[in-house]
This record gives structure tokens, sequence and C-alpha cells, in this order.
């Protein structure tokens, strides 16, 4: 949390100010996460970031190209995927990060099934959505049984 | 810079006008409410685009007079919706205004 | 004399009665010896401060009492011979009527209210009569409107409250105009401070044009309440008040505050030179006419008592107009002297009128027949009141007569004899027929309603006494009128001054 | 030029939203209008070099004006729908 | 420095070109969810690109973290966001049984 | 509201247009420079404040902002007369939750930031104050319905906090024999961040508390 | 000294404050606060008495940076009947409201209410009225809706919303005239004002804008359900105070800082819509069925009046003529922010008792309240403009100038409305005189029946026979900036 | 580099203003709310691009409160009210 400090007020006076809404924001975090909250691994993390950039570029190409042809490529559509992931946190990054796939979109979520929607559904998206599981269940430390 | 503060002062009038406009024909309260919003943006417009002069800094007194401006019409917006939704509660206005 | 004294005298006596009335109202309902007292010792101490202005003006003395409202307005009250001769009549029956009042309210509602308002009226009527300039005069005149319109509608009867409700936009209406006319005055002639002679005649001629309207405007606002033809027409309306208010009403504040009001505009502010030669005097003098005559033929055909007495009022008061109207020093001591002579006269009618109703629940003249016998003393001084009012010598009413008719003669009016003739003998008509019923019809075997039996008194003491008083006024009026101190002295007094100058 | 040019859009676009914010009768339209306005709005201040102003309109006229407008809107336009419905 | 200038222009400009895209994508496809697609992706990727082309004009590294901050902040409204509103619609009025 | 009136009005406001342009436009050319403006920037230093805005807000018209302050709270006190607050909303899924346990502290943060930079950068009071309102709307748009302000007697004082600390400066101030809210050069800086911190609770609290539109719950939560 | 001058601003705020934090305590704060706010009041007006005007930049900053406070002869007995009404009113309401919960939302409210009106009317500065304004048209209409009922609701929110395009349209006169000079002191733009196109626009949109809150013909349609349907302390304090000081700053911009940017046409055309106030609200309120709508009525004629004095004074040099009418219009101001706030009280109390406020049904109630019945009276005779109140000598001194002024057109609409009121005043008072009998004592309920009577009082009395002092005030100060 | 901001912004306020077209047009109001993100999103583009081309470092911090405030209306535009009250 002290890093969002140093990235808003630079100067060391700031700190008279600085001090008082940390400890406030902070308080804020922690009463609103879940408490049983695992943080993610910071090496994962590092190992995830590229992944997902990555797939967030591909999703942006994607979508660009497949609005700027002249046809309409798409044909759009729902699938329903049941999530072995139990840790609330990493459901909601899954469900967050569905939407930066390409071609897909969380659409909905209830328990263990989300429900995605899909641009194109002609072509498979469950193997990408299977992978991005696995390594968000590698980022909380899950044992992965996809 | 004329031009500009022309183009944008202008601009601030036409808004003004346009609320005044809408706040008159228009009866709901929250169309009333948008156009009052609209045109005090059509007066903070204008003062903000009085207040550039070009090369200088931008004069401060009129862009502080619009930070007021805001605060105040949103505190008079909400309390504005406030009384409608207690008036729609109540069962709204009454028939026979006196 | 200390000229302390000389700057608050006149407040004094304004105040003798006004703060006694303010106290009243916050008085107990059932505080009847409180309420009593508080009357009592305003009117006895008002009695003695007049006494002391009457000595003082006739040693020429000035009491001037002046508040600063406003950049040239002031408040004024002034004495000087012509407001001591109101003052003087106005707190002798004040005096009176309040006894009177006590009397005859005893045992009704709302009683502190009455009084209250009752020395309100009576602190505005004295206002009047020592107002030193229009200002002063307008503000009090219009305080009388206010103070005596709860008053008029005391009873609280739908009646009532229609009197009252036409007494006001009848005054109200006329306070309007004689506002305007007072003001547009002020602004053509500065301060209207009222001066023996008159202040305009020293004005160019060309706002002459000016001054005739407004002396329209301000004859049609005092008119009102001096009942001239055709404004008259509230008068008979707030006859529901109780009868001491009537007797107030006609006798002593309202209409004699319209009338006086018409002399002081004439004498004091135009000046009676200026008006006679602006041609105001006949205007004045015609309707005066018209409204002695009007009303004794309307007073002719009344069959209530009170009614026939207000047109009676109506008619006799124009009598000072009329004195006013005609130039000449005799003429001006006789509408003078009516004015103090009339207000004796007609609140003994009307005092005896409420014994009437109040003892015997007789409203009528139809009911009259032998009260004589069954209130003698009462119908008594009834008698005098009305041998008066038609002018039998040596009863007050004839003193009056008899110097309008000389000031006529001397002033070169001689229709006005006409008029004075005429009155004279519908007078006669209207009031020998109550005279002739009441003494020698016999009564009959049921009053209409009988509220006190007879005992030692033919009614209450209280009821019984001020009749009598005035009665006795009238007839010494009439008898020592050559005596110092006399009303008929003291307008003499006024006339000298105003026409020898 | 470019500027003239980004003037000239800037202007256009608000002036155009402000009249469809002012003329749609669905209350969540116009509401959601406004907020684009007053987004709009502090785009423009802060191209008139007026940061300050810019950030007090999006955060509190469009941000918390709107967000109190809309939960007005939501109610009136189930009203309206109410009363369509008894129509 | 024409180097850094060379690499704004092209992302920059590449990234105009996304958040273009996502304009049209709004435009022309033809139903609600695809069309949150080309929003959120698009936009999101769009922003990217020109926060990179920024990085290196600005003042001060702490700047430079801002930009990322902001533009984590996006992907996360726009995620989030355009769950919601595909929730919203998918399930009527947005009743939420969770 | 027939057409023709209608037409009446939209006429009658294209005239006043009109006219407001005709007078405006020759005005722009033949004003004279501010006075004012450059007074503004001129006496900036002693204010301590780098930021015009803030200078102009906090000190040469801080009586402008203590009367603004005080709408503020006389819009909340209405509010708060008027009745019950609006039912609260649904509880958050899961996907709103993580971003609203993220977004707000970054809110009050941003918003602390705002509160400091003002000072010195764009910035200030107001703007840092409606983040942490908006902070408190996200958080009652997630289920919270109160937005979580505290309990009653803590919101009152969260609210008067902002014209209290004007005014009680501005006093303390005229009891040393100042002007009325003249703040010695020494102080002046501090004495604007506190006013200013005080300002940006209240008018966070505040916001966040119309947002909630209605009395707030009495005794503790 | 000048130190009263912020005072008279920021002790209502502190009682605000003090009000709000402990609401279960307020009544006692808030009459606190009201006394200490009242003594400040008294403070100023003694040292405007012995020193003349005061002026105070706040913040040490003179004219043009800072805002200043300007205490002149005029404003200065406006602040003062303001107090005195502000505290007869802070009085009354500790009765008015029973409930506990109401009397801590009315004080916080009413505090700030005061604490405007008190801003307003020391204000020397464009955009520190606009601020003014916007708390005044705020709080008054939250107090306004206090009743809680449809009726009041919905009036409230048409207050509020009109105060609003009010607040906008002036915003809109204050920018031009940035736009033009750069500057927002009336001290400084008196003297550089100067006639032309830009100047009477915006002349023209802050009258507009200031007249949608003093409710100026035909910009009054707000007010009646407004004042009629609010609490009654509410409507005295609208009906004595808010629309008054709105007033005031019309008549403030007209024959101060724009003196020179006036036209007789313009200053005409103003008096003419106080003459058509007068005559319409006077009828009005004639036709009132309601007390409270009568009396709402009656302010939008009263107000009126004061318009009439702007034609009158336009082109009027200074000097003794000018002082005069001045001093007229205060005390027609003055008179009927008094009996205006005493005859609300009395309504309300009325209103209480009877558990209506129907004219025609009033006879009982009128008989058993003594005191406010006899306030109402009070009130009324100050509201037709009879003698002995101030407003028969600020008529008096009108009639004189439009007259001396050649301008007797004036004359119908005075008189109209005087006639008018009388109509309707007695058509009350009337029903004060019933056949029961009214009970022992005359003051029942001292604490909040005194309020009412005592300004009644001053109106009637107090203005009528002491004004005299109050052009000592004004000559001692010189009244034009 | 001014200008290329510069024009990149006003390439962007094209690109905006053709998808506000869809938020006048939109029929639904998950279309408006679309277009209010897009708004977001673009606006924060231009701001930044406005912070250099301008060389004003604070609209940084507008671009941050739009960031924010995108959350925010995510939030607010799709949530919904408990009946009764709380």
């Amino acid at each position: 949390m002290l890093l969002w400090s140093i990235l808003a007020g630079t100067d060391p006076a700031s700190w008279v100010i600085g001090i008082p809404t940390v400890l406030l924001a902070t308080y804020l975090s922690l009463s609103l996460s879940s408490p049983a909250r695992r943080r993610p691994r910071l090496l994962a993390l590092l190992r995830f970031l590229p992944y997902f950039l990555g797939q967030s570029l591909r999703g942006g190409l994607d979508v660009a190209l497949r609005v700027l042809s002249p046809q309409l490529r798409i044909d759009p559509g729902f699938v329903d995927y049941r999530t072995q992931l139990t840790d609330p946190a990493a459901r909601v990054l899954f469900l967050d990060t569905i939407s930066l796939l390409p071609g897909t979109l969380g659409a909905d979520i209830r328990r263990q099934w989300v429900r995605v929607h899909a641009l194109d559904i002609s072509s498979d998206v469950r193997p990408e959505l299977v992978e991005l599981e696995r390594r968000i269940a590698a980022l909380f430390a899950h044992e992965a049984s996809p | 810079m004329i031009p500009l503060q022309a183009l944008y002062g202008s601009a601030g009038v036409v808004l003004f006008v346009l609320g005044l406009w809408s706040f008159l024909v228009h009866a709901p309260l929250l169309r009333k409410l948008i156009a009052i919003n609209i045109m005090g943006s059509g007066v903070f417009h204008l003062l903000i685009a009085i207040a550039e002069r070009g090369t200088e800094p931008p004069d401060p007194v009129p862009h502080a007079l619009v930070l007021t401006g805001i605060v105040v019409a949103v505190s008079a917006t909400a309390l504005a919706l406030v009384f409608s939704r207690r008036l729609e509660d109540a069962g709204g206005p009454p028939e026979d205004e006196c | 004399m200390s000229s302390a004294l000389d700057t608050l005298l006149p407040m004094l006596i304004v105040c003798s009665s006004l703060v006694p009335g303010a106290v009243i109202f916050l008085v107990r309902e059932d505080s009847h010896l409180l309420r009593t007292t508080l009357n009592m010792a305003g009117a006895l101490t008002k009695l003695v401060l007049v006494g002391v202005m009457i000595w003082g003006v006739y040693h020429e003395h000035d009491y001037e009492s002046r508040i600063n409202l406003a950049p040239g307005l002031d408040l004024v009250f002034a004495a000087d011979a012509l407001s001591v001769l109101f003052v003087t009549l106005s707190t002798v029956l004040w005096l009176v009527t309040t006894i009177y009042a006590i009397g005859y309210l005893e045992r009704t509602p709302n009683r502190s209210r009455f009084f209250g308002f009752f020395s309100l009226c009576v602190s505005a009527t004295v206002g009047i009569a020592l107002a030193g300039n229009l200002l002063t005069f307008v503000i009090c005149y219009e305080i009388l409107t206010l103070a005596t319109y709860p008053l008029v509608a005391h009873r609280g009867t739908p009646e009532a409250t229609r009197g009252a409700r036409i007494y006001l936009y009848y005054t109200l209406s006329g306070g309007a105009l004689l506002l305007l006319g007072a003001v547009w005055l002020q602004t053509l002639a500065g301060p209207l401070d009222f001066v023996q002679g008159g202040i305009l005649g020293a004005l160019p001629t060309a706002l002459h044009g000016q001054f005739q309207v407004i002396f329209v405007l301000l004859l049609a606002g005092l008119g009102v309440k001096a009942a001239l033809v055709p404004l008259h027409g509230w008068l008979p309306q707030s006859m529901v008040a109780p009868a001491p208010v009537s007797a107030l009403l006609h006798a002593v504040a309202v209409v004699k505050a319209g009338a006086f009001g018409i002399v002081r505009v004439v004498y004091d502010v135009y000046g009676v030179g200026l008006s006679a030669s602006l041609g105001l005097l006949g205007l004045l003098g015609l309707l005066a006419s018209i409204t002695i005559v009007y009303g004794s033929l309307r007073a002719l055909v009344q069959d209530g008592l009170k009614a026939r007495l207000a047109y009676s009022t109506v008619s006799q008061v124009s009598y000072i107009a009329l004195g006013t109207s005609i130039f000449g020093p005799i003429a001006t001591v006789g509408g003078l002297v009516h004015l103090v002579h009339q207000g004796i006269m007609k609140i003994t009618l009307f005092f005896c009128a409420g014994n009437y109703a109040e003892t015997l629940g007789v409203h009528r003249v139809s009911q009259m027949d032998g009260v004589g016998r069954r209130m003698p003393w009462t119908t008594l001084a009834f008698s005098a009141g009305a041998l008066g009012m038609i002018g039998i010598p040596p009863l007050a009413g004839f003193v009056s007569k008899w110097y309008l008719g000389l000031g006529a003669i001397d002033g070169g009016a001689g229709w006005v004899l006409v008029v004075l003739a005429a009155s004279g003998l519908l007078n006669a008509a209207y009031f020998l027929p109550i005279l002739y019923r009441a003494w020698f019809r016999a009564p009959p075997e049921q009053w209409p309603q009988e509220h006190i039996s007879r005992r030692r008194l033919e009614t209450r003491a209280a009821l019984l006494w001020p009749p009598l008083v005035t009665a006795a006024l009238c007839v010494l009026a009439g008898l020592l009128a050559a005596a110092p101190f006399s009303p008929l002295e003291w307008a003499e007094l006024i006339a000298r001054r105003e026409y020898d100058r | 030029m470019t500027l003239l040019l980004f003037d000239l859009v800037l202007i256009a676009t608000l002036l155009t939203l402000a009249v469809a914010a002012l003329n749609s009768a669905e209350p969540r339209r116009a509401v959601m209008l406004f907020i684009a306005f007053g987004l709009w709005l502090a785009l423009i201040w802060a191209r008139l070099r007026a940061p300050d102003v810019a950030l007090a309109e999006a955060a509190i006229g469009a941000g918390l004006g709107g967000a109190l407008m809309l939960a007005a809107a939501r109610r009136a336009a189930r009203r309206r729908e109410d009363d369509e419905a008894q129509r | 420095m024409s180097l850094a200038l060379a690499f704004s222009t092209l992302t920059i400009l590449l990234g105009c070109g996304f958040f273009a895209a996502g304009s049209i994508g709004l435009l022309r496809l033809p139903d609600l969810f695809s069309r949150l697609h080309a929003l959120t992706k698009a936009d999101n990727l769009g922003l990217g690109l020109v926060i990179i082309g920024l990085l290196p004009w600005v003042d001060s590294p702490w700047q430079g973290l801002k930009l990322v901050l902001i533009w984590l902040l996006v992907l996360l409204a726009g995620a989030t966001g355009a769950h919601l509103v595909a929730k919203r619609a998918l399930r009527g009025d947005g009743e939420d049984l969770k | 509201m027939n057409g023709r009136l209608r037409l009446l009005i939209a006429l009658l406001a294209a005239v006043l247009g009109a006219a407001l342009l005709w007078v405006f436009l020759p005005l722009l050319a033949t004003r004279p420079e501010s006075a004012l403006a450059k007074a503004a920037l001129a006496a900036r230093p002693l204010t301590g404040v780098g930021n015009p805005v803030t200078a102009v807000l906090l000190d040469y018209r801080a009586y402008d902002t203590l009367l603004e302050l005080a709408v503020l709270l006389a819009a909340l006190l209405g509010i708060w007369s008027l009745g019950p607050p609006t039912p609260a909303y649904q509880r958050a899924g899961a996907a709103l939750r993580a971003m609203i346990a993220w977004v707000v502290p970054l809110l009050v943060l941003a918003g602390g930031y705002l509160l400091w930079a003002g000072g010195q950068v764009p910035g200030g009071a107001f703007q840092g104050g409606a983040l942490l309102g908006a902070a408190g709307v996200v958080l009652r748009l997630g289920g919270d319905p109160h937005a979580g302000l505290p309990a009653e007697p803590w919101q009152r004082l969260l609210a008067s906090l902002g014209v209290g600390a004007f005014v009680i400066v501005g006093l303390v101030l005229l009891g040393l024999g100042r002007d009325f809210l003249d703040y010695p050069s020494a102080w002046a800086k501090w004495l604007i961040l506190v006013i200013e911190s005080a300002a940006t609770l209240a008018i966070g609290a505040t916001l966040a508390a119309a947002y909630v539109g209605g009395r707030p719950p009495g005794g503790t939560r | 000294m000048s130190a009263s001058l912020p005072l008279a601003v920021s002790l209502p705020l502190l009682g605000a404050l003090a009000t709000t934090l402990a609401p279960r305590r307020a009544r006692t704060l808030g009459l606190i606060a009201a006394l200490a706010s009242s003594a400040v009041v008294a403070w100023l007006v003694v040292a405007v008495w012995t020193q003349g005007a005061l002026r105070v930049d706040l913040g040490g900053w003179s004219a043009p940076l800072g805002i200043g406070l300007e205490a002149g002869g005029a404003n200065t007995l406006l602040l003062a009947m303001t107090a005195l009404v502000a505290l007869a009113i802070s009085v009354h309401a500790g009765d008015y409201f029973r409930d506990r919960i109401q009397l801590g939302h009315f004080w916080p409210l009413w505090l700030l209410l005061w604490a405007a009106l008190n801003a307003l009317l020391l204000a020397a500065d464009l955009f520190n009225i606009y601020v003014g304004l916007e708390l005044l048209g705020l709080a008054g209409a939250a107090l306004a809706a206090l009743g809680g009922s449809r009726a009041a609701l919905s009036a409230s929110l048409r207050y509020l919303l009109v105060g609003l395009l009010g607040s906008m349209t002036y915003l809109l006169g204050v920018a031009l005239i940035y736009t033009a000079y750069g500057q927002l002191d009336l001290g400084l733009l008196a003297t550089q004002l100067t006639a032309g196109a830009a100047e009477a626009t915006a002349l023209a949109l802050l009258t507009l804008g200031l007249a949608f809150k003093a409710a100026l013909f035909p910009l009054h349609f707000w007010l009646p359900p407004t004042h009629a349907n609010a609490p009654a302390p509410v409507s005295a304090a609208l009906s004595a105070l808010v629309g008054k000081v709105a007033a005031w700053l019309i008549l403030l911009l007209w024959l101060g800082p724009f003196a020179t940017v006036t036209a007789p046409a313009g200053a005409t055309l103003l008096g003419l819509l106080g003459a058509c106030g007068v005559v319409w609200g006077s009828w009005r309120a004639l036709r009132a069925e309601r007390l409270k709508l009568l009396a709402a009525h009656s302010t939008v004629a009263q107000i009126g009046y004061l318009f009439i004095f702007v034609p009158l004074l336009q082109g009027l040099a200074p000097g003794s003529e000018r002082t005069t009418l001045i001093g007229a219009l205060l005390l027609m101001a003055l008179t009927h922010g008094f009996a205006k706030a005493a005859f609300f009280l009395a309504a309300g109390q009325v209103q209480q008792h009877a558990g209506h406020d129907r004219i025609s049904d009033l006879g009982g109630t009128a008989q058993r309240l003594p005191a406010t019945t006899f306030t109402l009276g009070l009130a009324g005779v100050a509201l037709i403009g009879l003698p002995p109140s101030g407003s028969f000598i600020g008529k008096w001194l009108l009639l004189e100038a439009a007259i001396a002024q050649g301008q007797w057109w004036w004359i119908a609409p005075l008189l109209a409305g005087t006639l008018l009121a009388a109509a309707y005043v007695f058509r009350v008072l009337a029903r004060a005189f019933n056949l029961e009998p009214t009970p022992q004592r005359f003051v029942n309920q001292g604490r909040a029946e005194l309020p009412g009577l005592v300004l009644a009082v001053i109106a009637v009395v107090g203005l009528g026979l002491a004004a005299g002092g109050l052009w000592g005030l004004l000559e001692a100060v010189e009244v034009e900036r | 580099m001014k200008t290329l901001a510069l024009i990149a912004a006003l390439a962007l306020l094209a690109s905006m203003s053709l998808g506000l077209i869809q938020v006048l047009r939109g029929p639904s109001a998950a279309d408006r709310m679309m277009g209010v993100q897009l708004l977001g999103t673009n606006g924060i583009g231009v701001l930044l691009l406005l912070a250099i081309a301008l060389g004003l470092p604070a609209l940084l911090d507008v671009a941050l409160i739009f960031a924010l405030l995108a959350a925010v209306a995510a939030a607010a535009l799709t949530r919904r009210r408990l009946q009764g009250p709380p």
C-alpha cells in the first residue's frame, strides 16, 4: 500500500497529509477485502504479467481486425464454462482477464459456472480458458487441476 | 487569442440560452434540473473562456469562481432531487396549487 | 410656568388617556375595579391637565410638543384657543361617557377590549384637537378611524360587523383622499403648521387652481366623518354600536373630528380670507345647507329612535360647517359654539336613548308611549336635549342658532336664514312628537323587555347621572352663555383672534 | 490550424451533447447524456488550461452530480413505465 | 531523441488506430455483447499504447508510474464495467443473487 | 404547454442569445487587462501557496469559500430534514466487490493527494473532497447503506468540520487583532492546509451523505 | 469596531454548527446564538452611528483582490431589523415546533439562513452576493419544506428551482461584468462603470436574477404557495427578510454602482412592475381564502412598493431630498419586515389553535386569542400604511416625491394598494368580533404570542413615532456609495 | 512532439465524437453506458496527450480522476436498489 502513496505524493513534506490518508486507505482496503484472501506470490505475478500483456495485445488486435475488415467476421454466442477455481479473488481475476482474451468476454458468474460471451463461437475458446485458469491457479498457488 | 475566447465564450452563451429554453419549456423536474445545470455550465464556460489569456498564465479568479459555482450547483441539485423524491413518496404534487 | 411643561403638556394630555388605554388591554377581564380605576384616573388626570391648559391659553401661553418623524415631517401637538375648545369638550364628555359606559356594559363580555379602544379613541380625538399641523391631524384622524372600528363592531353580531365594515369603507376612502390632499398641499406649501389666518395666503396666485382642487380633496376626506351629504351613508349604519359608542361617535369624536377638521382647514390652513376669495366657502356653505335640510327630512321618517337621532346628527353637525362657511366673526362664533353645544345636547339624547333601550327594551319611537312616567328623570334630560336641538331659548341650541343667524345677516348670506328656519321647523317636527308620546300618552301594559325593575331610581345610577349632568350643562350653557370661560366666550375669543390679526 | 479544428470539434460536440441531453424525454438517456456532457466540458476546460476546474467538473459536476441524477432518473423511468402500463 | 519521437509517433498513432477501431466497432457491430468486446479490448489497448508512447516525455519517473497506474485503473474499470454491463443485460435488470 | 407557446419561448430565447452575443463579442475586443488577475498572480508569494487558484479560493476570497461550505452544509441539512434515506443497493457481486476493494482506497489516496497537491499544482480541497465523496458513493453502490460514513454524531461532526475550521481560524485571527481570515504570512501555508484538510473531509462526508439522501441513522450503526 | 462585520456573519454560522453538532440541545444553543448574533448587530449599529460607514477587507486583502464587507446607513438599518425579527422568530420557533426532531432540523438551517441574510446585507462584492444568494435559497427552501405536506414540498421545490434560475441569471450578469471590467468589488465598480450596452445588459441580468428572488411582479408566482405552506416562523422569515434582502440588493445595484448605467425608462419599467405587483398582490390577497395565503400575497404587494421608489430616486442627485426618499424607502421596508413577520407569527398561532387558517371560519379562534388577534390587527395597520405606522410616513414621503417630481401617476397604485390592503386586512379583523367571550387574560402563551406582538408594536409605534432617528443614522453616514 | 500529441488528440477526439453517435442513437441503456465508458477511456487519452501538448502536467491528475470515475460510473450505471427500506 505504501507504493501508492509514493506514487501520489513525491515531496517529503507531503507526508503531513500522506500518512493519515495512507492509513485510512489501508484500513479501508483491509476492511473491504475478504479476510480469507491469499496474497498472490510476487514471482508468479511477474511470470503472469507478460502473458497478460501479450493476451491483451492479441485481444485488441483481434477485435480491431474483425471490426475493420469489410465484412464483419463474427458469429457471436455464449459458452458456459465450469471453473475449478475456489478462491474468490482468483475467480474475479479469472473473470476480468477473460474479457481481455481474444474473442471472449466474461459475462456472468454463478458459483462454479462462468458464462462467457464469444465473438466468434465457431472457433473453440475453451482451450484458451483452460490455459488461463491454469495460470491463475498457479498465481494463487493452487494445485492446477483442469 | 481573441478568437479562442470568442469561440468558447459564445459557446457558453449558447449553452445558457439552450438551458434556459429547456427549463422554460419542459415540465419534468429532472429535465429542469439538467437544464439548470447546463445553464450554469454555460456561465462557467464563459468565465473559463475569459480567463484564458493566450500567452500569459490564465486568470485564476474566474477559475476559483467556477469551482465555487460547481459545488453550489451540485448541492442545489442534490437537494432538489431529494425534494422530488419526497414529493413522489408523498404522492406527487397536489393538484390544486394555490 | 416652566418651559418643560410647555413642551410636555400637550403630549401629556394625549398620553393621559393613551397610557391607561394601553394598560387596560392587559387587564384581566374580571378585574373590574382595576379597570375602572384606570379609566377614572385617566379621565380625571386629563381634566386637571386641560384645566391647566385652559388657564395658560387664556393668558396667551404657548404650548407645543414636537417630535420629528422624518425630514420635513413633524408630529406637533400644540394648544391654541380653538384646540382648547375641542379638548375641553372631549375631556369633559369622556369623563361622563366613561361613567356611563361602565354602567352600561356591566357584566357584558370583552370589557377590557372595549375600554382599551375607548381610551384610544379619546386619545385620538384629543390628538386631533391638539394637532399642530395637518400631518398630525391626519395621523390622529386615521387613528380615530382605527380605534372606533372595534367599538362599532364590538357586539359581534352580523349587523354590527356589517355596520363597522361600511363605516370603515367610508372613512378609509375619505382618509385616502385626505392624505392625498394633505401630501399635495405639503409639496406646494411645505410643512403645514396650523397658523391662525392660514399659511397659503402668502403663496403665489398661480397655485390657486391647485388649491381649489386640494380643498375639494380635503373636504371630501373630512366630509366623510363630518357626515356631509353625500358622504353620510355610514352614520346611520353604525347605529348598531352600544349606546356609549354612539354617544361618543356622534357627540364627541368622529363627526366632530370631521367638522373640526373643516374648521381647521378653512381658518388655519387656507385662511378664511383666501377661502372666501377662492369661492370655497360658497361650496362649503352649499353642501352644509343641503346636508342640514336633507338630514332633517330623513330624520322625520325614522321610527328607530337611534336612527332618528343619527339623521339629526347629520343635520346638526353641518351647522358647524355652515358657520365656518359664512365670512364674518359672528357666524364663526355660531359655528364654533355649536361644536360644543351640539356635543352636549346630542350626547344627552344618546344617553337617554341608551337608557330606554337598556332599561325597558324600547328602541323605537312608536314604543315610547308614556315612557316619561316610567322614567321621568331620563325623559326630562331627553327633553332638555331635544328642545335645545330645536333651538328653544334659553337652551344651548338657541345660542348657536342665534349667532348663526346674526352672522348670516352680518356676512350678507341671507339665504342661510331660510335654511335655519326650515331646519328649526323640521327639528321641531321630529322631536316634538317624541316628547308628546313620552309625556302625554299612556304607558303600555308591558314594556318590550324590562331589564331593570323599578326601585329607588328608575335605572342604574351610573346610567342615570351622566344624562342628567349633560342635560344640566345644556341648560347652563344657554343660561350662562355670557359668563367667563363659557363656550360662547371662548368662541368669541377664537373669532377675535382669527379676524383681528 | 490544428488547434482551431480541435476547438471546433470540441465545441460542436459539446453543443450537440447539450442539445441531445436537453431534448431527451427519456430520463435515463437524458442523464447519461448529461454525464457525457459534463465529461466533455471537463475536457474542454482542461484544454483551456483550467485543470483545477476540469478536475472539479469531472469529479463533482459529472461524477457525483451524474450519480445523483441517475438514481432519480431510474425512479422517473420506472414511474413512466408504470404510467404507460396503466394506460 | 528522434528515436524516441519515432517510437512515440508509432505507438501513439497505433493507439489512436485502436481507439478508432473501438469506435467503429461500436457503430458497426450488431449486438450489445459484441460491441462490448470492441469497447473494452480496443480502447484499453489503445490507451496502453498511447501511454507507452507518452512515457518518454514525462517530467519524472513518478509521473510515468502515474500513467501506468491510470492504465491499470482503466483496465480494471473496463473489465469490471464490461462484465457488469453484460451481466445486467443478461439478467434483465441485473438482479444479483450471490 | 402548447406548441405555439413553445415556439414563442424558443424565439425569445434566441433573441436573448443573439443580444447576449452581440454584447459579449465586442466586449472581448475592448476589455482591459484584468487588474485582478495581475494582482492575484503578483500577491501569490505572500500566501505561501503555489497554486494561484488555491490562493484565490482560500486566501483572497476565502470568505466566498466559507459561505460556499455553508451552502454545502445547508444542502445536507436540508436533505436530512426531509426524512429517511433512500433504499440501499443490493450487495455487490464478486467482481464488483473486488473492484471496489481496489478503487476505494485508491480514491481515498487520490483525494489525499489532490488535497496536498492543491497547494502547488492544480487540485485542492474540493476535488479531493469530491473523490472522498465518490468513495462513499462507490461503497454505497456496493451495498453499504451508509456509504462508509460513521455514526450520526460523527457524521455531524464531519459535515460541520469545513465551516467550523474556517470560522474558528477566522475568529481566532480576529481575536488576535487581525482582520477576519487575515493569515499571518508565516503561517499562511499551514493554516490554509488545516482549513483545506477540514474542508476536504467535510466535502467528502457531505457529498457521500447527500448521496445517501436522508437522515443519518440514529446512534451507532 | 470593524470586527463586528465579519462577526455578524460568523456568529450565526457558529450557531448553526453548534446546533448541527448537538441537535438535542438545539433550542438552548440556538437561542444563545440568536442572542449573540443580535448583540453583535447592536454593536455594529452603535459603531456605524458613532463612526460612520464601516468597511472591512476580509483576509487583509484590499478591494480588487479580496472581498469587502460594508456597513453603510441603509444596510445597517436593515441588518438591525433582521436581527430583531430573527430574534423574535427564534423565540417563537422554540414554542412553535413541538417536535424535538423538527427543532433539531430547524435550528441549524435557520441560523444558516440568518448568516446568509447578514452576509448579503453586508456584501460589497458581486460574486459574494451570488454565493450568499445560494445559501439563502437552499436554506430557505429546506426550511420552507419543514412542514412536510405535499403542498409545502411542491412549493419549496419550485422555490428552489426558481431560486436557482435566478442565481444562474445573476451569475451570467456577474460574468459579463467581469469580462468588461475584471472587477467584482462594488465600490471599485462604482467608480469605473460607464453607460454602455454591455453594462446595461449586465444590469438587466443581475436585476432579473434578483427579481426572481425578490418576487417582483410578474416573477412572484412562486411566492404565495411557498410562504403559505411553510411553517409559520419560516414564512415569517421568508416574507419579512428574504424577499426584502433580494429587493434591497436590486436597489443597491440601481442606486449605487450602476447609477450611471440606469436610464429613466428602465427605472420606470421597474417602478411599473412594482406598481403591478402592488395592485395584483393586494387583489389576490383580498381574494385569498386562507390567512397565510393572504399574507403571502400581501408580501408581493409590499415588495412592489419598494420598486416604485426606483423611478423617483433614479437621476436624483445626492442631497437631502434623496436621503429623505431613501429613508422613506427604508422605512417602508423595515415596517413591512416587522409587520409581516408579526402577521405570520400570529397567523401561525391561529393555525395551531384552530387547526386550519381558513379566514371564513376564524371567528372563534380569533376571539380566544386576544393578543394574537391584536398582533394581526397592529400588523395589518402597518401593512395598510395607516398612521402611526412607519409605512404611513413612508407612503406620505413617497406621495410627496411623486407629486413634487411630477410623476403623479404613481399615486394611483399607491392609493389602490392602500385601499385594497385595508379591505383584506379588515376582512380578517372583522372575524375577530364574535359573540363568544374572550378569555380572562390578554396574553395566554407568552413565548408564542409575545414575539409577534412586540414586532407589531415596533412596526406601528416604534417606526412610526420614533422614525426621526432613522434619518439621523442615514445622514450621519453617507448613503451613496 | 507537441504537434504529434495535438494531432493524435484531434484524431482521438474525432473517434470519440464518432463513438458518441452511438450514445445518441443507442437503442438500449446499455449502449449509452458503453458510450460513457468510451468517453472515459478516450477522454483519458485526450487528456494525456493534451498534458504533453499544452505542457500542463496537472492534466495527468485530471486523467487519473477520469480513470477513477470510469470505475465509479461502471458501478453507478449498473446498480439497482433494494426494494423497501435498507
